[in-house]
């Protein structure tokens, strides 16, 4: 990665009612980074569904999801974290997951990078990467 | 997201407008059960003002498109370029309960035809 | 990540029966860096998921899986590279999924890291690390 | 892998040895299905000498699970540390179509008191 990264940050209740909030962040950011329509689209896709699960699998924390665009010369890179530990689905869940399983996938197909790890203090950050 | 149903040619036109998204998806579900549940073998959906879609939206899409896929499909109807592509890249473009049309009219005469085969 | 890394790199036919000695291939790097038994156990699992994945859904090329393994000073990682796009599941294949979606959610829980991206060859790369 | 299927107390003892993986594990389920289908309730499986298992084999054992869980449960006998571990991560401990022992006799000893009742 090459070049400064420009670093903006919000901070946002989990609940799936704010995910149309985090879009705007992340269009916003992403037309300052004169991105184009696809690309912010798979963008806004792929940040919504790293929220959406942060929103429901991080364990009824009422800790808020932090979410950090960097826009490097090269890339635009959306961190998402959240304050509980990545769960297998339990097995109860997975029979009938007919739906299920849909995000993870969906943002690796869409984004050239995508990283889940654990941070510090228990919680778990996807960072999602496009170049540009 | 704004949802609402009429009737086109005697067929169920779900017409949606805005996001569909893990939040608001549970509203387009709420709206396609009873139409599901009163036995529709086709349904029209107007797709043409939706702005965005993700998982939360397309797994309602699944659930429609499986109920009616041995019978009859789900026609969306003027998806615009991204959310088209997206229904590529999840598999719904290739599945046989799924049909895509650029305006309402093409949805009724593709039913129109296969009423009268 | 400090430290000089030792990189040893092994390509094997993209067959579930060559899983077994991708994993001799794991165990002897993770015992030479002196990783204790749980988490050499959780190596060979995570390398094991993403190899059958990418056997799996790699899309029928005969291309070799390329495994390599980085040790630092403060992690081991092992990269599996194979030379397929990544995929959404099917929805097709979604239907009657009961098993299914267990190997991403696997990797995520037990490694500190998981990156998944694309080549710039089109195919898959899958990096997966643990602290030491 | 190695597995063969016996009998304890009349209930069948499956007893697998080393790596149940994304490779293995169809014989395993070719082990399990006939008696699955035979309508045993309760299976206990011998893990002693397992020293791997990954998604491959543990779909099998979910699959087994979800045919027995209303009336009986797979049994698993004497699985080592890291294959413990696993179990828990997935959620089978907790699924109530499953059930930890130390050894055979145990297993045997828990079906005995049941049918007690
Ligand atoms: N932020 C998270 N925290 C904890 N677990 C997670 C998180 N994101 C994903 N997971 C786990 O990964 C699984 C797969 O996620 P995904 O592919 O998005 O599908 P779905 O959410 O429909 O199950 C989830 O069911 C969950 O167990
Ligand atoms: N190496 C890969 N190449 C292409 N697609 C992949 C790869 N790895 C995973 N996938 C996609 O991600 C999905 C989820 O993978 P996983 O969680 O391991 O579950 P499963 O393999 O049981 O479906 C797969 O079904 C596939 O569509």
């Amino acid at each position: 990665m090459s070049g400064t990264s420009r670093c903006r940050t919000i901070s946002v209740a989990p609940d799936a009612v704010r995910l149309a909030e985090i879009r705007r962040f992340v269009e916003e950011t992403a037309v300052e980074a004169a991105l184009d329509e696809e690309k912010i689209f798979d963008l806004k896709v792929a940040v919504s569904e790293a929220c959406a699960n942060a929103v429901e699998h991080s364990g009824g924390e009422h800790a808020p999801l932090e979410i950090c665009a960097f826009v490097y010369s090269d890339r635009i890179v959306f961190e998402v974290s959240d304050s509980g530990d990545f769960r297998v689905p339990a097995a109860q869940l997975r029979s009938g997951r007919d739906n299920r399983g849909l995000g993870l996938p969906l943002m690796a197909a869409l984004m050239d990078e995508v990283c889940i790890s654990k941070t510090p203090r228990g919680g778990t950050k996807v960072a999602l990467s496009l170049l540009l | 997201m704004l949802v609402s149903t009429e009737r086109l040619d005697g067929l169920p036109l779900v017409i949606v407008s805005g996001e569909i998204d893990h939040g608001s998806s549970g509203t387009l579900q709420t709206e396609l059960d009873p139409v599901l549940d009163e036995g529709a073998t086709i349904i029209l959906l107007d797709l043409s003002d939706v702005t965005y879609i993700d998982s939360g939206g397309i797994s309602v899409l699944l659930s429609a498109v499986r109920r009616l896929r041995n019978e009859g499909w789900l026609a969306a109807v003027n998806p615009n370029a991204n959310v088209r592509r997206l229904f590529e890249i999840v598999g719904l473009k290739a599945d046989q309960g799924f049909r895509l049309f650029d305006d309402r009219e093409a949805a009724a005469a593709a039913v129109q035809k296969l009423t009268e085969q």
